[in-house]
């Protein structure tokens, strides 16, 4: 079978969904006619019919709230957002109508927010955002964040159909360059489960997302040159969150050091860090390290973006560093 | 079980055998019975509220208590609008409104006195309960939020070509949100089945409404947003109801969304708390002799359709006793369990953890300290 | 002289720095002739006139964004949020527009965003929230949650003067309840510096806000039926975060607690632990545990909100935990 | 320096001696040479951006390129009635109006190419970039944000009783946001000096009006707002100017907020990525050939005030040459130094502090990797 691309993966897994279960449609800036500003939804609108792939206006309190309203009836609205920065604008309505739903009201809202998000990419500051620590802190969401074709094929296809909102989170880093043969038949990735990217045993990588592939990069080179025996953990969902595979990886090996391309400040490893904490600090030979961007918003030039954004480089230099604690 | 069944709508034509010959006949397609039924629901909020009143100044009632005093007549003529399979969301001044929709005053009861039976088991405050069957959505305190929430839920309809219509409440102050903005306009677009009502009682807190807005009327915003526009009395029920029913009508026909503007008055402050000092002297006393829509209805009613004193009387009295039946019944509630606390966040999983710091213990806490109105000030 | 509130600290605070500086004035909702939902700006109107003092629309984005215009304009306005809960309405503004108007345009936002935060006080999940994580992770804003009227005069007065947008988060358990003399003269507060709230050495507690009270009841608690030494670290100001004073108390007592009245995952506690991993690591005689509310939506009804939040007795069970670990 | 100095506006009237007897007289009270120092913006407009292309096609450009073409006259026009000391928020097909601003086209070039020494210090894209003294306002992406914020920045001319205006731009996408609609409505609340232009160019990205709106037109908004309202060819910078002016004049008189339309039409895509594919045929060439407003003005200047081709030809030669001349040098710039980024976040701390594991290590990679468009598609 052929491979495809991150993007594609995605799109079947759109497809797969909306074949299988008619209540399931997508909503977004620009995804009928011109297929959605990276071309996820290309050929959607021809497929499935306007009724189905609705382009809005610009307003995304606007359609997310809209789509709550059509999943407490039972609909499953997916929803793009153009580029997942302008999340913000319904920062609102996910973390307090959509995220309360249930619990507050005994409605459901079967529904996914999924848009590209990331940088690498020249984007600047309002194109390259990493929005999953500011919604980390909100009981009632569900956060997804996959670094594979297949995962993301996987986890669309299942966040599509949890029961809950799933905040589906799409490097656009990976869109294009990262392909992969997908597993046959109907293939759904559990949410709240990671993977094991590679085995190792003398230290552990806990990273999600476009990082996943620089700590592998890294794990490589650690490998090579020092003899070194890295697991690399992918997180893959971030909330709820797979304290079991995190805690088994650092019983094992007692080092970790946790990766992200998201700021480190407020970011998502802190969390991770006092879980394991919590969890193995009897096992803990070193003190868990972050490698994760600077605190300044994304700058625009490469040379800029390069330096404020974890490279492989600094993923070494921090697992040695982690190691000969 | 002695509380009012959602069904009891029809029971109330057992009552109205006495019609006099001369009246005019029913308005707007309405029936005699019918029109007894709208002064019940103003009636029920009415007194509802009331007991409300007298179980908050018992500190009955946890946290703050909204009144629609001055508004009935805006909420249950609109809502009497609508079909069974129509669904509303209503904001802190549409008791009526949910009444209407079948909501109980037990319901109301147990969940303003935070009881674990309450629709909302405790989580929530006020009237904040829906329950989609019965065509109520539960609202959230963020203004304008529940317009695009709705603008879906009607979207739902159009998709699945159901003949229902979505009707959505806002007050004046509410308009000014970027969500009421985005949820109308979106409405529009999709030429979805809603109605959205501005309930413009001309103040929003101590706002009033030209801090709120320049425009001359809330309804001019109707060309900006292509939508049907249309203007009533508030405090005049048969015509809310009117003019509410043009536009469910054309919702349901396939003809898209409506702003109506009914202009009312908030007779009491925005919550009990609040002393109103804000409003100039005389306004209030103006609205409650000159304006008050139960009064007005009831001379409508006697004045124009041939109901008897003793008619009305006869509801105030039904009224009056199924409050008392229900307040009797809603006191004896229990709090809720706290464990129940970590249920249904999500529906998987169903229950969250306890926090380790807490396993096995029973509670926290000694007594449950009484908070005054959320630490608003009690002027 | 006479002992003020919480609240009046806030207003006089606001008051010293309005005469001060003819360049702050006031905007939100219902704080004119109304004084503010809490009335914290009573008597303003009155005192400042119209202009400085002004009433607007329930537009959350709007008078926010409208502040960080006038701010770029060389003046200082201070935004009133009626309940902090409706921040989230100004999230993009705050996160996209204001966090990043130095950075990238060279445009300085000196304003102040404060309102009623946290619960305890039966408002339910709509009038009780504490906000301060989603916006930790924010590089360009600042971040201050007091817990004592000296600290809540004194901080609203450097906010007020800071030439960056500070978030000032003022938890409404605390307004009526707490009450204290103020200092003389020019009271002003550093941004970014804990203040040590008891003095001790067999454990240190971390916690800002409400929970500072619930702290140092629980130390004295534990000091007289345990004859433990707890030391109360009060952090007032989040971002940035005091790493020296945390770091100097954990280095005297090993034994890390932390406190906060938000939700344990994704809370400001995950931050606090991965930064005393990163620069004590070594002298931590017992895993870093958090004291903090149930990962819900929080309800509205006495006995739920108990139990939802943490409470004295928990601090004092989990001190015991730490101490005996 | 051979770059064009903020100041050269007037340096046109060496250029208009050979006015023709016949002509009519300037209208809307400009004069001859602001008649041509319209042209020269827009002509400036058009043919930096089409230097920016081919520097887009060299892979010079870092990012998207955003196109204005056939919509100079809007912008230039509309920008064109603005007295120093005004100050407007651009959007994306502002280009022209930042030029009119004081905006430098080498600083445009430098911007795009992501230059050390560009105004943003390589920090942000394309045209987003500020500058009080001259008067425009670094926009951010986030659709309708700047539009409380230009509300703010006109609140503080009125606090301070400056008779100073404010001016934003929207495209007709942007007025579906929340953003748009809380900053107008409390612009206009407040009364404040602010003039809101909506472009509409017919399209947002591949998503044409009558998805955005159900209005028929823009300008409807405006009574929903209690503003003044117009609507002009967007494509006549003449008509574009007078309508604008008028609006600008009422701010500064103390007479509020305007919500101006314009109509154009966006002739290229969204950016140079997009191929337009959603376009129905036809559409573009029609606009092209019958409605370009550079060639339109161009006729209106020689048939109805006597200018010459050869004076027309003597302002393209001279934006020829200064746009050469500017690209050449920007050319020339290096890229930012990469600590460059710790800077200015705050005031206080001025410098974010190097992460520890690359304390001590002057670059993470080894070479700068060149992204395509963001990873937008390149259709
Ligand atoms: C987004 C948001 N901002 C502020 C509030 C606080 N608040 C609650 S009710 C209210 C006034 C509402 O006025 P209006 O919409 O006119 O409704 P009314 O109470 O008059 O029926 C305000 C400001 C809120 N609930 N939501
Ligand atoms: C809040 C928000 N949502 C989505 C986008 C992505 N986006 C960028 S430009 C654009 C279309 C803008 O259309 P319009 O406002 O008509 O301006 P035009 O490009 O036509 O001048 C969109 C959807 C954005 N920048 N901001
Ligand atoms: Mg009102
Ligand atoms: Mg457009």
């Amino acid at each position: 079978m052929a491979e495809v691309t991150f993007l594609e993966a995605i799109r079947e897994g759109l497809v797969e969904e909306m074949e299988r279960d008619p209540s399931v449609f997508l909503m977004g800036e620009d995804i009928g006619a011109y297929g959605g500003a990276f071309k996820v939804t290309e050929g959607l609108l021809q497929r499935f019919g306007e009724e189905r792939v609705i382009d809005t206006p610009i307003s995304e309190a606007g359609f997310v709230g809209a789509a709550a309203g059509a999943a407490h009836m039972g609909l499953r609205p997916v929803c793009e957002l153009q580029f997942i920065d302008f999340i913000s604008c319904a920062y609102d309505m996910l973390t307090n109508y959509v995220a309360t739903a249930r619990y507050r009201a005994f409605l459901p809202c079967p529904m996914v927010v999924r848009g590209p998000s990331g940088g690498y990419v020249r984007g600047g500051p309002f194109h390259s955002q990493n929005p999953e620590a500011a919604f980390l802190h909100t009981p009632g969401l569900k956060i997804v964040y996959p670094s594979t074709p297949s995962d993301a094929k996987g986890l669309i296809k299942s966040a599509i159909r949890d029961d809950d909102c799933v905040l589906f989170f799409e490097h656009k880093y990976l869109y294009r360059r990262i392909k992969e043969v997908m597993p046959e038949g109907d293939h759904v990735v559990p949410i709240g489960k990671a993977r094991v990217a590679r085995e190792g045993k003398d230290l552990t990588i806990v990273t999600y997302a476009a990082t996943v592939w620089k700590a592998l990069e890294a794990a490589e080179q650690l490998e090579k040159e020092d003899g070194l025996s890295v697991e690399v953990i992918d997180l893959r969902s971030l909330l709820p969150m797979d304290d079991e595979a995190i805690v088994r990886s650092v019983k094992k090996t007692s080092r970790l050091l946790v990766v992200h391309e998201d700021t480190a400040t407020g970011g998502v490893a802190g969390e991770i860090t006092a879980r394991v904490n919590e969890l193995c600090f009897e096992w803990l030979d070193a003190p868990v390290r972050r490698v994760a961007a600077h605190d300044v918003p994304l700058p625009y030039a490469p040379a800029l973006e390069d330096f404020v954004l974890p490279q492989t480089s600094d993923i070494v230099r921090a697992a040695r560093w982690v190691a000969a604690y | 079980m002695g509380f009012r069944p959602a069904a009891a709508r029809l029971s109330l034509s057992s009552m109205t055998a006495t019609s006099e010959p001369r009246a005019s006949a029913p308005p707007h397609g309405l029936t005699r019975d019918q029109l007894l039924e709208l002064y019940y629901w103003m009636r029920l909020t009415r007194t509802l509220e009331e007991r409300l009143v007298a179980l908050y100044r018992q500190t009955k009632v946890v946290g703050g208590l909204f009144r629609s005093l001055g508004q009935e007549a805006c909420a249950v003529g609109s809502a009497f609008a609508l079909q069974r399979g129509d669904i509303l969301s209503p904001l802190i001044r549409n008791l009526g409104s949910m009444l209407v929709k079948g909501a109980l005053p037990i319901e109301i009861l147990r969940q303003y006195m935070a009881k674990g039976d309450s629709m909302t088991r405790g989580r929530e405050l006020n009237i904040h309960i829906g329950d989609l069957e019965r065509g109520f959505v539960g609202q959230i305190s963020h203004l304008g939020d529940m317009v695009p929430v709705m603008a879906g839920v009607a979207l739902s309809f159009k998709m699945r070509k159901e003949p229902r219509v979505g009707l959505a409440y806002v007050g004046d102050g509410a308009t000014s949100t970027g969500a009421f903005h985005e949820g109308i306009n979106l409405a529009a677009v999709q030429r979805v089945p809603l109605v959205v009502i501005v309930e413009n009682n001309g103040y929003a807190y101590s706002t009033p409404t030209e801090k709120q807005t320049a425009a001359k009327w809330f309804v001019d915003k109707a060309p900006g947003y292509g939508v049907a526009g249309a203007q009533g009395d508030g405090n005049d029920v048969l015509e809310v109801y009117r003019i509410t029913k043009e536009a469910v009508d054309r919702a349901r026909a396939g003809g898209g969304v409506s702003l109506l503007e009914f202009l009312t008055y908030r007779r009491k402050g925005h919550a009990e708390h609040d002393n109103q000092s804000y409003v100039p002297p005389g306004e209030i006393e103006k609205w409650a002799t000159e304006n008050d829509p139960v009064d007005r209805y009831v001379k409508v009613l006697t004045e124009t359709y041939g109901f008897g004193a003793a008619e009305l009387e006869a509801v105030d009295e039904r009224v009056r006793a199924e409050v008392d039946e229900a307040t009797e019944i809603a006191e004896r509630s229990a709090p809720p369990e706290a464990l129940d606390a970590l249920n249904g966040v999500y529906g998987d999983p169903a229950v969250m953890p306890v926090q380790w710091y807490r396993e096995g213990v029973r509670s926290a806490v000694e007594k449950h300290e009484r908070a005054q109105g959320w630490g608003t000030y009690n002027g």
